[in-house]
């Protein structure tokens, strides 16, 4: 956003002093040591951190189940474990990381720090319901953990009726009260979200001035606080028929199992959405920054997210094509299953279009988004194999669809969440993350995905079903592969989690804006001060002032300058001088000006 | 500040709309069995007392009517008023649970509670010949009676909670927490007692009058 | 924006200037609250809360109260497919009641309304497709055993 | 139907339909190849070329433009309605199950495929049909959900508890291919897994008889019903009280299951399918379900049979009745309403409504129990 002056221009970052470690002398990060202030926060960036810790825990968990499943399919007998086991790993993998990681993960990290500062506010509009909602998900996430370990559950994580009501002997009830109250957490977030987005925008802030970052955790809002209740009652329903051995799936009763799947479905699959759209939220931003350019088709882009989100709605039948849901009613769910694809190929086409006369610089951030889109695209593609529903009957719970997913949630959302936490670390902690143990990251998890879930794809045409602990001989070739590619994948993602930490205290400071981007979250200093900001900022034009010619004009100069600047510095070493520091970059002005709170009208 | 009342106000009813979707799963599973077993759903049915279930739904929406009066009361800075409409509300509450638990008891010593206490049509063969021959198996009034547990069980619990807060607020009423101008918690408060009283409306006809007001009655 | 229903306490304008086409942008957004900014002492009339006269609220419960004696007498008459309609009719219109006037949706701003609609709508969504599924699947019916 | 056109990771085609499912695919593959390496190359040419500091035009970028916005939704669009009108072309086609099929009976159970020829051979985890017979399986399961799937066919169906499922296919191939459970079903999951075996006709007809099966099973069954004194109890005129078994096969029947302790007429009753499991079990462990109302005094034939036996038996029940038994709607079936008599038998007394119906409802005492489900649709 160009600054257009109102009043005194706020310069962040030098408004705040600098302490002797570099940082804002007084920033949300050192606003507190003790756990109280930890634990008991209400700052929307403080519980951002606990959720990235929590999650991260539990990605790891996640990723155990993973390895687990991987190793024991190198060999058609099962290599390490027994079945039930097994059962029990990619049970716990798919619980684990759609409810307590994947659901959560850009939302309640990047959409918890980022809301209030990208929409010029000093805090999401109920703080302490954000703060239960972390607790909600920390206890949820405990019950699951404990259910898992003394038992654990073999339902996967779509728990059918009637397997999972009356024929598993694990700990179902525990587990499902987990993901209940991840429920929860999610359905708290969401309404957390869309009150601030309603009411708490900056003055002059409107609609199509908001990042699409905004408008993407929007839409996601929408669908967790209109899809979740519904899985909430669906587990309580599971509970009851497990508990007191009547209910409402029993075919024993008269009850339709099917009907489960239905209400199962009703959330789950609007939950897909929940966890791509934030991916493709972040990846807007990086997108649009990395190329110097406003999002091509900026509207196009933000009515494409909330045409996902309602369409989302519409579609979950097409998980139940093999079951007895009538011919007629797949007939429709096939059909909106196509045309849900549609706004998604809006986005892909308007991010490639970005590029087009961009100054594109290939970060670590940009590299992750641009596999995102990539990665992205295959498996949505094959999101169509699976929406026909011919083909989906002979592809419908076979690798195939492990690979779909995997795709769409790895190689998208899971790859957009690297991309963003790389994005906005700075943002976050104030450092730089190394470079080029970024990128060297950002590509092995390209490689490490692509030789994992690639071979998936051909062993599902071939008719490999999922959920097998033990396969038949001919899919083993394709089975190797795929343990290869994730043993180098997971590789891939311990190196973040390693060099991430580093730069916690190693990092070159970053300054306020180290990618001279232009989202209001930038103006403030890094990390923020704990009401963000100073003066609430008035918000006078679009969210990507970007321009890639001035940018190319400005690199250039820079160049020259700093070509410039070693010859220089050749010289005086020449003359034996002491060699200054590196002279840094000037930052471009900021885009927003203050006025003071009281006459600020908010809320639009 | 204004900001924050409206904040309130739309996040209240975003709740409630969450509430309104978790409830409708319910609406839906009834909706879709009943289609399908009509017959044992009147037979359940016939086994609710229809009187007792107009007495609540009389009582529910009364304390709906106090719980506007409170919020009225409490807009216009009358605290004691505030009060004794919440205290008002809170006796009505309490005796729909009240008259609700006397029912469940009934329930109870019949043998129509699936899962923990049913045997009611073991105790009354006839019964369940006369269900045989309109070709309705036992088992789909089971399945009438675990809905009926779980609906009114859930609207139980949500009545519970209310009453909870509705105490709460009352004492808080009474130190005048609510009348010096900050009277916007009551009104939140009301928002979700109405909305318990509106799953109420729609669950008492869809429960207690399938039989129509002549078949079920007094008990069965 | 301060279009609709804006009770026009020609106040709430300033600051509005910088905002431009706003009024356009955005249909979903026009609530028309009264924005008395400044604190306590205006609560008597702020969010036309509370304009409503002990006698509205009369009125309101006499009619619930009628309205629960109709839906005991439609159940008398056995109307056949009928009385399942009519009783959800007197419900739905009970509800509305309840949810204009008890819970002030009659002074709300049309984003409270759009979300209270929402619940609604996505709930349709759940019952049409769901049951498109249940009431098709005899249309397909292969011979039994 | 053989084709050339085969992608190479497509599983043998050995099915009438597998051929354009595969047709299917390989479109499929084709849109996904083709937008998938088109978003690549863009996505890798743009960021080379327009690469921070290489001096290429960037002057007057376009930021927005609505009929390029329209050309790639319209695109993906047609292309998408294309894709579901075939797809559901063909699906629906499938779905049409010729006259002439020949039916077998799947009953899926954790953790095991039972199979049961038309003949009233029984298969376990094994099918073995005709080539080029229209083959109808109809399904159920006893436990949980279980998926029938043939890759080699590309067809898949799940077998639901409670309900009947069908799939139906026209082998082509004479080979023998893998049948898996895709539905997650418990612990051996991946173990219930099967062959299917395509026999030229001849062949297949031979292994139909091979063996004790000379005599059509349900030959045997019916000498087997008469030798063990089934027939004694079971036929209409006997003298002792026993359940009348025309039609009982995929009936509802009410049963009292035995408590220790408990006396009978203090056990509630309750309602299952007679599936081949019940009528299996009734043989072996007629102490495990009682038909509701009638006494425990049907002997075991637990050591007295062989489990081939037992199949034949059922297999002959199965086939009694099929004729003259109502198949469909029961309920509006009146003459099948129980007697007087059997309510006696059943519930101790004669209701009011039914006093004066005279003795005996002549049909098998709950036949009148509807079907699977009172389903009237909602
Ligand atoms: C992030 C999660 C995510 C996302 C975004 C999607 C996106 C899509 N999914 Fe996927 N899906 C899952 C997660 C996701 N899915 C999961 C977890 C399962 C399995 C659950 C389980 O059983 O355990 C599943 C299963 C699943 C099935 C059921 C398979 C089965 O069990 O038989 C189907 C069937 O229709 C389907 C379809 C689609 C479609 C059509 C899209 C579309 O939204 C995709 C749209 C995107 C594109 C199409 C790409 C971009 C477009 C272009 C580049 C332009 C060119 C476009 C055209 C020519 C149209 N998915
Ligand atoms: C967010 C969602 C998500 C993510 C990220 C993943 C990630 C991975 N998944 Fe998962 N997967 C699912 C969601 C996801 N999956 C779901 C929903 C199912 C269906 C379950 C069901 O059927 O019910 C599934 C099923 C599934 C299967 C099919 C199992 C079966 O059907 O039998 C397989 C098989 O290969 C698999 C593999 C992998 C692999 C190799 C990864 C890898 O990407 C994982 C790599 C990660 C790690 C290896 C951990 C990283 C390590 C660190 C961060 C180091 C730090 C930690 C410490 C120091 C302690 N997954
Ligand atoms: C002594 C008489 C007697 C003989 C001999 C006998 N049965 Fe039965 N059978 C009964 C009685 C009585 C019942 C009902 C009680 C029960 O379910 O155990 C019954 C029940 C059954 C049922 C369950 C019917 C239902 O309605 O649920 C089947 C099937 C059956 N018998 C088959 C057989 C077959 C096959 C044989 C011969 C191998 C046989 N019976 C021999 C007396 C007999
Ligand atoms: Cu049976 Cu899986
Ligand atoms: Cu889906």
């Amino acid at each position: 956003m160009s600054a257009i002056t109102a009043g005194d221009p706020l310069i962040p970052g030098r408004r705040s002093a600098t302490g002797e470690d570099g940082l804002p002398r007084e920033n949300y990060l050192n606003a507190g040591y003790d756990l109280k202030s930890w634990f008991f926060t209400l700052d929307h960036k403080r519980i951002a951190i606990l959720y990235l810790i929590s999650l991260t825990v539990m990605f790891a968990i996640g990723g155990f189940g993973a390895m687990v499943v991987r190793l024991n399919l190198l060999t058609p007998n099962g290599l390490i474990v027994r079945p039930q086991t097994y059962n029990r790993m990619f049970s716990m993998h798919g619980v684990v990381m759609v409810f307590f990681f994947l659901v959560p993960s850009i939302p309640a990290v990047l959409g918890n720090f980022l809301l209030p500062l990208m929409l010029g506010t000093r805090d999401l509009a109920f703080p302490k319901l954000n703060l239960l909602s972390w607790y909600l998900y920390v206890v949820g996430a405990l019950i699951a953990i404990i259910a898992m370990i003394f038992g654990g559950v073999d339902t996967g994580w779509t728990f059918y009726a009637p397997l999972s009501t009356q024929y598993s002997y694990d700990n179902v009830s525990l587990v499902i009260a987990g993901a209940f109250l991840a429920g929860f957490s999610s359905i708290l977030t969401g309404l957390n979200f869309i009150v601030t987005v309603h009411k708490m925008r900056a003055p002059g802030l409107t609609w199509f001035r908001l990042p699409l970052f905004i408008w993407s955790i929007y839409a996601t809002s929408l669908i967790q606080v209109l899809a979740t209740p519904v899985l909430a009652i669906t587990l309580l329903a599971l509970v009851v028929e497990r508990v007191f051995h009547v209910g409402f799936f029993d075919p024993k009763l008269g009850g339709d199992p099917v009907l489960m799947q239905h209400m199962f479905w009703f959330y789950s699959h609007p939950a897909v959405y929940i966890m791509i759209l934030p991916g493709m939220a972040v990846i807007s931003e990086i997108v649009a920054c990395f190329s110097r350019k406003p999002i091509f088709g900026y509207k196009f882009v933000a009515f494409a997210s909330l045409g996902i989100a309602v369409i989302s709605f519409l579609v979950w039948g097409h998980h139940m094509f093999t079951t007895s849901q009538s011919p007629f009613a797949a007939t429709v769910f096939s059909f909106l299953s196509f045309i849900v694809a549609i706004p998604s190929a809006i986005k892909v086409f308007n991010w490639t279009a970005t590029l087009h006369k961009g100054s594109i610089q290939l970060t670590t951030p940009m590299l992750y988004a641009l596999s995102f889109i990539g990665l992205f695209t295959i498996g949505g593609l094959t999101g169509l194999h699976l929406a026909s529903m011919a083909a989906d009957v002979h592809l419908q719970d076979t690798y195939f669809v492990v690979a779909h997913f995997h795709y769409v949630m790895v190689g998208g959302a899971m790859t957009a969440f690297l991309g963003g936490m790389h994005f906005w670390w700075p943002k976050i902690f104030g450092r730089m993350y190394p470079e080029s143990w970024g990128k060297a990251s950002a590509i092995i998890v390209f490689v490490g995905f692509n030789l994992t879930f690639f071979p998936q794809f051909i062993m599902g045409i071939e008719g490999m079903p999922r959920r097998y602990a033990t396969y038949a001989e001919e899919f083993q070739l394709w089975h190797i592969l795929s343990t290869a590619g994730a043993s180098i994948m997971g590789l891939g993602f311990a190196l973040p989690f390693t060099y991430l930490l580093w730069s916690l205290k190693k990092g070159p400071i970053a300054g306020p804006n180290p990618f001279r981007a232009t989202g209001l979250e930038w103006q403030c200093p890094s990390p923020p001060p704990t009401l963000n900001f100073e003066k609430i900022p008035i918000v006078t034009t679009g969210p990507y002032a970007y321009s890639a010619e001035g940018d190319e004009l400005e690199h250039a100069e820079e160049q020259a300058q700093r070509a410039q600047l070693e010859l220089e510095l050749t010289r005086l070493q020449i003359a034996g001088d002491r060699v200054a520091e590196g002279v840094p970059l000037a930052t471009p002005g900021p885009a927003i000006s203050a006025v003071p709170e009281e006459d600020s009208p908010r809320g639009v | 500040m204004k900001q924050q009342r409206e904040c309130h106000t739309l996040g209240m009813w975003l709740f409630l709309v969450t509430e309104l979707m978790m409830f409708g799963g319910l609406f839906f599973v009834y909706s879709l069995y009943r289609g399908m077993f009509p017959v044992a759903f009147e037979e359940g049915s016939k086994h609710l007392n229809i009187w007792l279930g107009t007495i609540n739904t009389f009582v529910l929406l009364f304390s709906s009517l106090t719980m506007a009066m409170a919020v009225h009361s409490a807009g216009s800075k009358d605290r004691k008023w505030l009060v004794r409409w919440l205290l008002i509300t809170f006796v009505l509450g309490a005796a729909f649970l009240g008259i609700k638990a006397v029912e469940w008891g009934v329930d109870w010593q019949e043998g129509l509670i699936p899962g923990l206490n049913w045997h009611y049509y073991a105790d009354h063969p006839e019964q369940a010949a006369h269900l045989l021959e309109a070709n309705s198996g036992v088992h789909q009034v089971l399945m009438f009676f675990t809905i009926y547990f779980c609906m009114t069980g859930l609207h139980a619990i949500h009545m519970i909670i209310g009453l909870g807060l509705v105490g709460t607020f009352a004492v808080m009423g009474w130190q005048g927490k609510f009348t010096n101008g900050n009277e916007q918690p009551v009104e939140i408060l009301g928002l979700y007692w109405h909305l318990v009283d509106i799953i109420w409306i729609f669950l008492f006809p869809l429960l207690y009058l399938i039989a129509g007001l002549m078949h079920g009655g007094g008990g069965h | 924006m301060a279009s609709k229903k804006s009770k026009g306490q020609g106040a709430q304008e300033h600051g509005h200037s910088h905002e431009g086409g706003h009024a356009h942008s955005h249909a979903v957004e026009t609530h028309g609250r009264d924005t008395h900014g400044h604190g306590h002492d205006t609560h008597g009339h702020d969010d036309d809360h509370h304009v409503m006269p002990i006698k509205t609220y009369l009125i309101v419960f006499s009619t619930l109260m009628v309205l629960l004696v109709v839906t005991l007498l439609a159940a008398i008459p056995d109307l056949g497919p009928w009385n399942l309609p009519i009783a959800m009719a007197i419900a739905v219109a009970k509800a509305l009641v309840v949810m204009i006037w008890f819970m002030h949706l009659k002074f709300s701003s049309p984003l409270t309304r759009l979300f209270a609609g929402a619940a609604f709508f996505w709930l349709a969504i759940l019952f049409l497709l769901t049951l498109s599924d249940y009431i098709s699947r005899p249309w397909f019916d292969v011979p039994k055993l | 139907m053989q084709t050339f056109a085969k992608f190479p990771f497509l599983p043998p085609q050995a099915s009438s339909g597998a051929a354009e499912i595969d047709y299917l695919l390989i479109a499929l593959n084709a849109v996904a190849i083709f937008f998938s390496a088109g978003i690549f190359v863009a996505l890798i040419w743009l960021a080379v070329y327009y690469r921070q500091g290489n001096k290429v035009n960037r002057a007057n970028p376009v930021l927005h433009s609505t009929s390029i916005e329209v050309i790639w939704t319209v695109i993906p669009l047609l292309i998408c309605l294309g894709l579901f009108a075939w797809a559901t072309a063909l699906f629906l086609n499938q779905r049409r199950i010729p006259a002439n099929a020949m039916e077998i009976h799947v009953v899926g159970k954790q953790w095991m495929w039972k199979l049961q020829q038309p003949n009233g051979r029984w298969e376990m985890n094994q099918l073995h049909v005709p080539v080029g017979q229209p083959i109808r399986l109809a399904m159920t399961s006893e436990d949980v959900i279980h998926s029938f799937f043939v890759p080699a066919f590309r067809l898949k169906t799940d077998v639901i508890p409670g309900q009947f499922t069908y799939l139906w296919f026209k082998p082509t191939r004479p080979g023998t291919y893998h049948l898996f459970c895709a539905e997650f079903c418990g612990t051996e999951h991946s173990k219930m897994r099967g062959k299917v075996i395509v026999m030229e006709r001849t062949a297949y007809q031979k292994w139909l008889n091979e063996g004790n099966q000379a005599e059509a099973a349900v030959q045997v069954g019916a000498g087997l019903f008469q030798k063990h004194g089934c027939s004694g109890c079971h036929n209409p005129g006997s003298s002792v009280r026993a359940p009348m078994l025309a039609g009982i096969f995929g009936r509802q029947v009410p049963i009292q299951i035995p408590k220790q302790g408990t006396p009978l007429s203090q056990i509630k009753a309750e309602t299952i399918t007679a599936d081949n499991r019940y009528l299996y079990d009734s043989i072996v462990l007629p102490e495990k379900e009682i038909a509701a109302g009638y006494r425990a005094i049907m002997p075991t034939y637990r050591n007295r049979l062989t489990n081939e036996e037992v199949f034949q038996l059922v297999a002959y029940l199965r086939s009694m009745g099929r004729a003259d038994a109502p198949k469909t709607n029961l309920r509006q079936d009146n003459t099948n309403t129980l007697g007087a008599s059997d309510y006696e038998a059943r519930v101790g007394f004669i209701p009011e409504n039914i006093k004066g119906n005279g003795v005996g409802g002549g049909g098998r005492a709950g036949s009148n129990v509807a079907p699977a489900n009172e389903r009237t649709g909602p």
